[in-house]
C-alpha cells in the first residue's frame, strides 16, 4: 500500500467522515466541518496525484464491493495528473464552499452531504480500472453533480430547467458510453483495462471504430465540446458557484481523460481519421465557444463558454498527439500530449478562480448580469484583483499562467509539418489559425468581463452595495491564486510528470520537455520559453520606467479631477460602456456565425398611431447550434410523440392486437431469415 | 560574447527609446512636405514628450489601479520586446529567450492593459476605444501567428534569433513566394497592431472615429508621454522586426564590437527609409470603416495561410 | 411402454391439445369453450403423464396432476361460475368473423412450424418434434385474446396461451422445475380470479361484459 | 500615380516664415518649450473665427511648422483657443474645459467677440466677454482676425 494507496484510502475516509457531517451535525458547526473535511479529501487527492505523477503506480482489486464484476483500481501518471488536478481544485473549493455556503440556502444537509460525495468521484474516476467501476463512478459523479446542480431551484425557476438539460445530456452521454464501453469489453473479451488492450488488437476494423466513435461522443459532451456542449452554460450559470467551480475545472477534465485513456492508452492509437476527428471538434468547439462567450452578458454563462474553448484548446492537443503518433512521429506526439495535460492544469486553476471570484461577486451583490454589475474594484478590492489574476490566466498572455501552455500547444502543432502526409499539412495551419483566434477573442472577453465588471462605477443599486467576501472564500480564492502563480512561472517543474504521463498513455518515453525553463529538446524541434525571466524582465523594466518618469517629470503631485464630459454635465454610470456594447463591434463582425436576434416594438398613444409612446428594443443572441441542432431534434421528437398518442385509441382490443401484430411480424421475420 | 551582447541588448533598448519619437517626427514631416506644408521638423515629438513631463498629472476620479498602471506597463512591455528581438545582434546574451510567439504575446500584453485603462474611466469614449481596440487585435492574432508559423517552417524553430541568422545565411529564403506572402501579412498586422492609417487614423480629433486614441483621452501630463512614446515604440520595434526579418542584411551574427555599430547604424537606415515609404504611403491611404477592416485582416490572413501552404509545398519539407 | 406407442399417444395428446385450441376458435358459445378448454386441459396433463411416464421420473407425474386439477378442473370450474351468475352466453360478433379467423390460425400453425424447425433440429426426440403444436397453441389463444369481445373469452384465450406456453416447455425440456410450474400455476390461477372480478364489476356497470366499453383509457 | 505626379507639381505651398514675434511668451508659457496642443473651445462663435483659425492650422499659413498640434481631449492640451463671446449655456462647459487642462495652462481669445464681446455686446443670450468667464493670457483682435495675427499669437506662445 504505498502513498497512492494510503492517499487515496485517506480521501475515502474524509469525504466518509465529511459527508457524516454534513447529514449529522447541526446548522452552524455542520458548514465548517464539512468544509474542512472536504479540503482535506481534496487534499489527500492531490498528494495521491502527485505521488503517481513521481512514477509510484499502484492497483487494487476489491471483488465483494461491486456485485458482479467487483472494483478494480489502478493509478498511473496519466490518471495522476487529472488525480492531482482534482485534487487541488477540490482542497480549494472545500475551503471556499466554507464562506460561500453561509448565504442561500446551500447549508441544508443534503448540500453539504454530496459535495464530499462528488468530490471523491472526481478523485476516483481517473483510478478506474476496470468497465463497470469507471461507469458505477462515472454515474455517481453524473448523479452527485446534478444533485448539486438543482440545489438551488426553489429559488428560481430556471435552475430546474438547467437540471433538466443537465440530467438528460449527461445520461444520454452515459449511455453512449455504457454501448461503446460495452461492446469493446465484449470484442476484447474482458472487462478490466489489462484485458481490454491486450484484447483491443484483435478486434476488427469496424468494432474499434464504432468503440472509439461511441465512447468519444460521450466523453466529448462531457467535456463540453460543439454540438453535445447545450448542458455547459445552463448548468453552470444555475448550479452553485463552488459546484461549477468543481464541474468546470475538473469534472470536465475528465472528458479528455476518457478520450485519452481509451483512444491512445486502450486501443493504442487507432487510425489517423479518429485523431483529425477529435482536432476538428476540438478546434471548432474553441472558437465557437469562445465566440459565444464573447457576446454573453451573463458572467458564469461567459466563463462557462470560456471552459468550452479552453477544452477545445486541449482536444486540438489530443488529436494532434494522436495523429502524430498515428503517423509514427511519437516524440512529437509527447510533446502534444504533454501540452494538453499542461493546458488542462493551467485550465483547471485559473477557471476555478473565476468561478470562485464570479461566485463572490454573486455571493456580494447577488447579481451575475455584466451590464448591471460595474464598480466593484473598490467596493471589492481583493476579489478584484484576484479576478484580475485568474484572468491572466484566462487571455493566455506571457505573465500568466494559460500563456506557458498555450506556447507549448503552438510549438507542437507549428512543428507538425515535419510529419509526412498533405492531411496533416492543411490541418496544422488551420488549427494554429482557430487556436489563435480563439486566443484573441479570449482576450477580448476577459477584458470584457474585469474592465465592464469590476471597474468604472456601479451601473446597479446592488452593485454599489457590494461588500468584500469573508475570509474563508478569500483565503479559497488565495490557493488558487498562487496556483495560478506557480504555473506561470515555474512550468518546468511539471515537465518530468507530463513526460510520464504521456508515456503512461502509450506514446514515447523520449523526454521532449525538460523542465528548469520548459525547454524544448527534440530531434526537428527546438525552442525554449523561460517564463520567470520574463515576468522578471516585465518587472524591472517597469520599475526603471516609472524611475525615469518620475525623475525627469516636475510636478509630481497628481491632482484629482473630475472625468472629462465634454463640458456637458457629469457622465453618468449609465454612459460607461456595458457587455453588449463591449461585444457588439465583435457581434457585429461575425453576426452571420453568431445569428443575434432583435426585435423593436413601439406602442403608439392610443388617439394617434404617429406617436410614439413606449419603445422596447430587445436583443439576444441565442445559442445558434441549439436551434439548428437540438430544436429540430425536439421538434421531431415531440411530433413522433404526438402521432404516437393518436394510437391510443383506447380500445383494448386495438392494443392486444399491436402486441399480436409485431409478434407475429417478428417470428415471420425469425422465419425468413434463417 | 557577453560584453557585445549585452550592449547590443543595451543599445536596442536605448536607440528604440530614443529613436522612437525621431521616426515619429520623421514621418510626420514626409507626411507634411508630401502635402505641401512646411512640418514641425523632426524633433517636435521629443519637445511634446518634454513638454508633458513638465505638465501636472491628473487622476481621473474613480479610477482604479489599471487607470495609473496602463501607461508604464505599455512602455515597459516594448522596451523589454525591444530588448528581445535581434535588432542590432543575433548573439546576445537574451538570443535564446526571444522566442516570435512571446514577443507577439508580450505586445499583445500592452494592447490588453491599455484597453482594461480605456473601460477603467468608465466614461463613454473610453469604452468605445477599448471595444474596438479589442476587436482589432482579436483579429489580427491569427494573421500574426500564421506568419510566424510560415517564417518557422525554414529554420525549424520559431526562436527570432535562429530565424534571422538562418535568414541571413541564405538570403534565397526571404525571395521565395512563402517569404514574401509572410512579409505582405505581417506588414498588414503590423499596421493593424499599431493602429497605422488604413485601420485607425492616429492624427484625428473626431472622437468617434478614434481607436487606438479614444483610450487615452483621460491622460495627461507624464502618464500622456508615456502612452505617445509607448506608441511610437511600439511602431519603432515593429517596423524593426520586420526590417530585421525580411532584410537582415547587416545584422551583427557575431559578438564583435565593429559589426554591432555597424548594425546599428545600418538598423537605423533601415528603419528610416521603412519609416519614410510607410508616411508616403499613407497619404495615399483613406481610413477604413471600422467594419471593412475584417476584410482586410481577412485578407492578410489568407496571404499567410498561403505563405505556410507556399512553404510546405515548395519546398516540400 | 414401448417407444411406438408413446410416440403414438403423445402426438394424439398433442392433436387434441390443438384440436381444442381451434375448436374454441370456431366455436362462438362462452359454454362449450370452457368445456373445450377443460377438454385441452386434460391434454396437457396427459403430454406431462405421458413424459413422466417415459422418463420415469415421478415429480413430473405429480405435476401432471396438479396441472389436470388446476387446468381441467379448477379454473372451469369458475369460469362456469361466472357463466351461471347470468348475461350472455354467446359470444357477440367477434371483430374478426369465424372464417377469417380459422384461415389465421391455419396460418399461425404454420408460422409455429417454420418458426420451431431450428429448435427441433437442436434434439430430434418425439417430444421436440410436437413442439410447433404448444406453440401454435399459444398464438391463436393470443389470437383469441385479441378478436374475441366477451371478457370470459378473453379469460379463454388468456388461458389458452398459457396453455401453449407450458406445453412448449414441457415438450422442449420435458418441464420446467416444480417450483417454476407451481408459480406459473398459482399466477393462472390469480389471473384468472381476477378477470372473474373484472367480469363481475363491468357486468355491474355496463350491464355486459363487451370490453369495447372501456373506451376512457385515452387522452 | 496621378496623384504623384500633382503631389511634385504644386511641391511647397506653405509661405515663407514670417521673423519671430519679438513680444515675450506668457510666464506660463515658458515651459512649454516649443510644442503647444491647442484645444479649441467655440464658446458662441458665428464661425468666422473658425474659418481662419482652419486657414490658419492649413498648408499656406501652416501653425504646425512652429509646434502648435489641434488635440481633440482638454487633458492633453496647453492653450484653449476660444473664439466667440461665451453664451449663458456656453459659460459653465468653458469653465469645466480649461479646469480640465492640467498645468501650465493658458486661455488664448480669439477675435473681437471673444476680447468684448464685438457685434453681440449686450446680446439677452450673452453671459460677458471670455475675459469675463475664465482668466485669457493672449488674445487676438479682428472679425474674423487674419489667419497670419492668429499663427503670431500661436508662435508667441510656443516662442519658436
Amino acid at each position: 500500500m504505498n502513498t497512492v494507496g494510503a492517499a487515496l484510502a485517506a480521501a475515502v475516509g474524509f469525504a466518509a467522515v465529511a459527508a457524516a457531517a454534513g447529514m449529522w451535525l447541526p446548522l452552524r458547526a455542520r458548514v465548517p466541518v464539512a468544509g474542512a473535511c472536504t479540503a482535506a479529501l481534496g487534499a489527500a487527492g492531490l498528494a495521491a496525484g502527485v505521488a503517481a505523477l513521481g512514477g509510484r503506480t499502484w492497483s487494487a482489486d476489491l471483488p465483494d464491493l461491486l456485485p458482479l464484476a467487483g472494483v478494480h483500481l489502478a493509478v498511473d501518471a496519466l490518471s495522476g495528473v487529472f488525480m492531482a488536478v482534482a485534487g487541488a481544485v477540490v482542497l480549494a473549493v472545500g475551503v471556499y464552499g466554507i464562506g460561500y455556503a453561509g448565504g442561500h440556502d446551500l447549508s441544508s444537509r443534503g448540500v453539504q452531504a454530496v459535495l464530499p460525495g462528488f468530490a471523491l468521484t472526481l478523485i476516483l474516476v481517473p483510478a478506474a480500472a476496470s468497465v463497470s467501476t469507471f461507469l458505477a463512478l462515472w454515474e455517481l459523479m453524473a448523479l452527485t453533480s446534478l444533485a448539486l446542480v438543482v440545489a438551488e431551484h426553489r429559488q428560481r425557476s430556471a435552475v430546474r430547467e438547467a437540471g433538466l438539460w443537465y440530467a438528460v445530456m449527461t445520461h444520454m452521454g452515459l449511455v453512449l458510453l455504457l454501448v461503446g464501453l460495452a461492446w469493446f469489453a465484449a470484442g476484447a473479451g474482458g472487462e478490466s483495462f489489462p484485458a481490454l488492450r491486450a484484447g483491443a488488437a484483435a478486434m476488427s476494423p469496424t468494432a474499434r471504430n464504432s468503440v472509439f466513435v461511441l465512447a468519444g461522443l460521450g466523453f466529448a459532451s462531457k467535456a463540453g465540446m460543439v454540438p453535445l456542449h447545450a448542458w455547459l452554460p445552463r448548468a453552470h450559470p444555475e448550479a452553485p458557484s463552488h459546484v461549477s467551480a468543481l464541474m468546470s475545472a475538473a469534472m470536465v477534465n475528465l472528458g479528455v481523460y476518457g478520450i485519452i485513456r481509451l483512444g491512445l492508452d486502450l486501443l493504442g492509437g487507432g487510425p489517423r481519421w479518429w485523431w483529425w476527428l477529435v482536432l476538428a471538434t476540438g478546434a471548432v468547439s474553441a472558437v465557437y465557444g469562445i465566440l459565444q462567450a464573447a457576446v454573453a452578458t451573463d458572467l458564469k454563462r461567459l466563463l462557462a463558454y470560456s471552459t468550452s474553448e479552453n477544452l477545445g484548446l486541449v482536444l486540438v492537443g489530443v488529436g494532434a498527439a494522436g495523429m502524430f503518433n498515428a503517423a509514427g512521429d511519437r516524440p512529437l506526439a509527447a510533446l502534444a500530449l504533454a501540452a494538453a495535460l499542461l493546458h488542462t492544469v493551467n485550465h483547471a486553476a485559473f477557471k476555478a478562480l473565476l468561478f470562485c471570484a464570479a461566485g463572490s461577486v454573486l455571493h456580494a451583490t447577488g447579481l451575475r448580469d455584466l451590464d448591471k454589475l460595474g464598480g466593484l474594484r473598490a467596493r471589492m478590492p481583493v476579489t478584484a484583483g484576484l479576478f484580475a489574476v485568474a484572468a491572466l490566466g484566462a487571455v493566455a498572455l506571457p505573465p500568466g499562467n494559460g500563456f506557458t501552455s498555450e506556447w507549448l500547444l503552438l510549438q507542437a502543432l507549428m512543428h507538425g509539418l515535419a510529419v509526412p502526409g498533405v492531411s496533416t499539412a492543411i490541418v496544422l495551419p488551420v488549427a494554429v489559425a482557430a487556436i489563435a483566434l480563439s486566443a484573441g477573442l479570449a482576450a477580448a472577453v476577459f477584458v470584457k468581463a474585469l474592465g465592464v465588471g469590476f471597474f468604472a462605477r456601479p451601473r446597479s443599486t446592488q452593485a454599489a452595495g457590494a461588500h468584500e467576501s469573508p475570509p474563508t472564500m478569500l483565503a479559497g480564492m488565495g490557493l488558487l491564486a498562487l496556483a495560478c502563480a506557480a504555473l506561470a512561472l515555474a512550468p518546468g517543474a511539471l515537465a518530468p510528470g507530463l513526460v510520464r504521463a504521456g508515456a503512461a498513455a502509450g506514446l514515447s518515453d523520449v523526454r521532449p520537455v525538460s523542465g528548469e525553463g520548459l525547454q524544448l529538446r527534440l530531434t526537428q524541434v527546438s525552442g525554449s520559453l523561460w517564463p520567470l525571466w520574463i515576468a522578471g524582465a516585465l518587472a524591472v523594466m517597469m520599475a526603471a520606467v516609472s524611475g525615469l518618469t518620475r525623475g525627469l517629470s516636475r510636478r509630481r503631485r497628481r491632482t484629482q479631477a473630475r472625468l472629462w464630459d465634454c463640458g456637458g454635465g457629469a457622465p453618468t454610470p449609465r454612459m460607461a460602456y456595458t457587455a453588449t456594447s463591449f461585444a457588439e463591434p465583435l457581434q457585429r463582425v461575425f453576426d452571420d456565425v453568431l445569428a443575434p436576434e432583435q426585435d423593436v416594438d413601439v406602442t403608439p398613444v392610443r388617439e394617434s398611431a404617429y406617436l410614439v409612446e413606449r419603445v422596447r428594443f430587445h436583443s439576444r443572441v441565442p445559442d445558434r447550434i441549439e436551434h439548428r441542432l437540438y430544436r429540430p431534434v425536439l421538434n421531431g421528437l415531440s411530433n413522433l410523440g404526438i402521432a404516437a398518442r393518436r394510437l391510443a385509441t383506447g380500445s383494448v382490443h386495438a392494443y392486444l392486437g399491436y402486441g399480436f401484430c409485431t409478434l407475429v411480424t417478428l417470428l415471420v421475420v425469425l422465419a425468413v431469415m434463417q | 560574447m557577453s560584453g557585445a551582447g549585452a550592449a547590443a541588448v543595451v543599445a536596442q533598448v536605448v536607440g528604440v527609446i530614443a529613436g522612437a519619437p525621431l521616426l515619429a517626427g520623421l514621418m510626420r514631416q514626409v507626411r507634411a512636405r508630401m502635402e505641401g506644408r512646411a512640418g514641425a521638423g523632426v524633433g517636435q515629438p521629443w519637445r511634446d514628450l518634454r513638454k508633458l513631463l513638465r505638465k501636472e498629472p491628473i487622476t481621473a476620479a474613480g479610477t482604479g489601479p489599471a487607470f495609473r498602471l496602463a501607461p508604464l506597463l505599455l512602455v515597459d512591455t516594448t522596451a523589454v520586446v525591444a530588448a528581445l528581438v535581434p535588432l542590432a545582434s543575433t548573439d546576445t546574451p537574451v538570443s535564446d529567450r526571444a522566442d516570435l510567439i512571446v514577443v507577439v504575446a508580450v505586445l499583445a500584453l500592452g494592447t490588453v492593459v491599455l484597453a482594461l485603462a480605456g473601460l477603467d474611466t468608465g466614461t463613454a469614449f473610453g469604452g468605445m476605444g477599448a471595444s474596438r481596440e479589442m476587436t482589432v487585435a482579436a483579429l489580427v492574432e491569427p494573421t500574426i501567428l500564421l506568419s510566424v508559423f510560415a517564417l518557422s517552417i525554414p529554420s525549424g524553430s520559431t526562436n527570432l534569433a535562429a530565424i534571422v541568422s538562418g535568414a541571413v545565411d541564405d538570403p534565397a529564403r526571404l525571395a521565395s513566394p512563402a517569404g514574401l506572402l509572410a512579409a505582405a501579412a505581417l506588414a498588414v498586422a503590423v499596421l493593424a497592431e499599431t493602429g497605422r492609417l488604413p485601420v485607425d487614423n492616429p492624427s484625428t480629433h473626431l472622437e468617434l472615429t478614434m481607436i487606438h486614441e479614444a483610450m487615452t483621452l483621460e491622460y495627461s501630463g507624464p502618464d500622456l508621454a508615456l502612452v505617445e512614446l509607448g506608441a511610437q515604440m511600439r511602431l519603432t520595434v515593429l517596423l524593426g522586426l520586420l526590417v530585421s526579418l525580411f532584410a537582415p542584411w547587416g545584422i551583427a551574427t557575431t559578438a564583435s564590437w565593429g559589426a554591432l555599430a555597424l548594425a546599428l547604424v545600418l538598423l537605423a537606415v533601415k528603419v528610416t527609409v521603412l519609416g519614410a515609404v510607410l508616411a508616403a504611403a499613407e497619404v495615399f491611404w483613406a481610413k477604413v470603416r471600422l467594419f471593412r477592416v475584417p476584410e482586410l485582416l481577412a485578407g492578410s490572413f489568407l496571404l499567410a495561410l498561403l505563405a505556410v501552404a507556399a512553404s510546405f509545398f515548395l519546398n516540400g519539407k | 411402454m414401448s417407444d411406438s406407442a408413446y410416440t403414438q399417444l403423445l402426438d394424439l395428446a398433442c392433436g387434441a391439445f390443438l384440436l381444442a385450441a381451434v375448436v374454441v376458435l370456431w366455436r362462438r358459445d362462452l359454454a362449450t369453450a370452457v368445456r373445450v378448454f377443460a377438454l385441452q386441459g386434460l391434454a396437457l396433463a396427459a403430454v406431462a403423464a405421458l413424459l413422466g411416464a417415459h422418463e420415469h421420473r415421478w415429480d413430473l407425474l405429480a405435476v401432471a396432476a396438479g396441472i389436470g386439477v388446476l387446468r381441467a378442473w379448477a379454473l372451469p370450474a369458475l369460469m362456469r361460475r361466472a357463466l351461471a351468475a347470468g348475461g350472455e352466453a354467446r359470444e357477440s360478433q367477434p371483430l374478426v368473423n369465424v372464417t377469417a379467423s380459422l384461415l389465421t390460425a391455419a396460418a399461425l400453425t404454420l408460422l409455429a412450424y417454420a418458426v420451431s424447425r431450428p429448435l427441433v433440429a437442436l434434439n430430434p426426440t418425439p417430444a421436440t418434434r410436437a413442439l410447433p403444436v404448444g406453440l401454435a397453441v399459444a398464438l391463436i389463444g393470443f389470437f383469441i385474446l385479441v378478436t374475441r369481445r366477451r371478457a370470459l373469452s378473453q379469460v379463454v384465450g388468456f388461458l389458452l396461451l398459457d396453455n401453449g406456453i407450458t406445453a412448449v416447455a414441457f415438450l422442449a425440456a420435458s418441464g420446467v422445475p416444480l417450483i417454476v410450474e407451481l408459480g406459473v400455476s398459482f399466477d393462472v390461477l390469480l389471473a384468472v380470479l381476477v378477470l372473474r372480478i373484472l367480469t363481475t364489476r363491468m357486468r355491474a356497470v355496463f350491464g355486459h361484459t363487451d370490453i369495447d366499453d372501456l373506451r376512457e383509457l385515452h387522452d | 500615380m496621378s496623384l504623384l505626379r500633382k503631389i511634385r507639381d504644386t511641391g511647397r505651398v506653405a509661405e515663407p516664415a514670417p521673423p519671430r514675434p519679438e513680444q515675450e511668451p506668457p510666464a506660463a508659457a515658458r515651459e512649454l518649450g516649443g510644442s503647444v496642443q491647442v484645444r479649441h473651445v467655440d464658446a458662441g462663435s458665428c464661425n468666422g473665427c473658425e474659418i481662419e483659425i482652419g486657414a490658419a492650422f492649413g498648408p499656406v499659413y501652416d501653425a504646425e511648422r512652429y509646434g502648435a498640434r489641434l488635440v481633440a481631449s482638454p487633458r492633453h492640451a496647453d492653450v484653449a483657443m476660444v473664439t466667440g463671446p461665451v453664451t449663458r449655456n456656453m459659460a459653465e462647459p468653458l469653465r469645466r474645459t480649461v479646469a480640465a487642462m492640467a498645468q501650465p495652462r493658458l486661455v488664448l481669445a480669439v477675435g473681437d467677440c471673444a476680447m468684448n464681446c464685438g457685434e453681440f455686446a449686450g446680446g439677452y443670450g450673452v453671459e460677458g466677454a471670455v475675459g469675463d468667464v475664465v482668466p485669457v493670457d493672449v488674445s487676438v483682435a479682428g472679425c474674423p482676425p487674419e489667419p497670419d495675427k492668429i499663427v503670431a499669437a500661436l508662435r508667441s506662445v510656443t516662442g519658436r
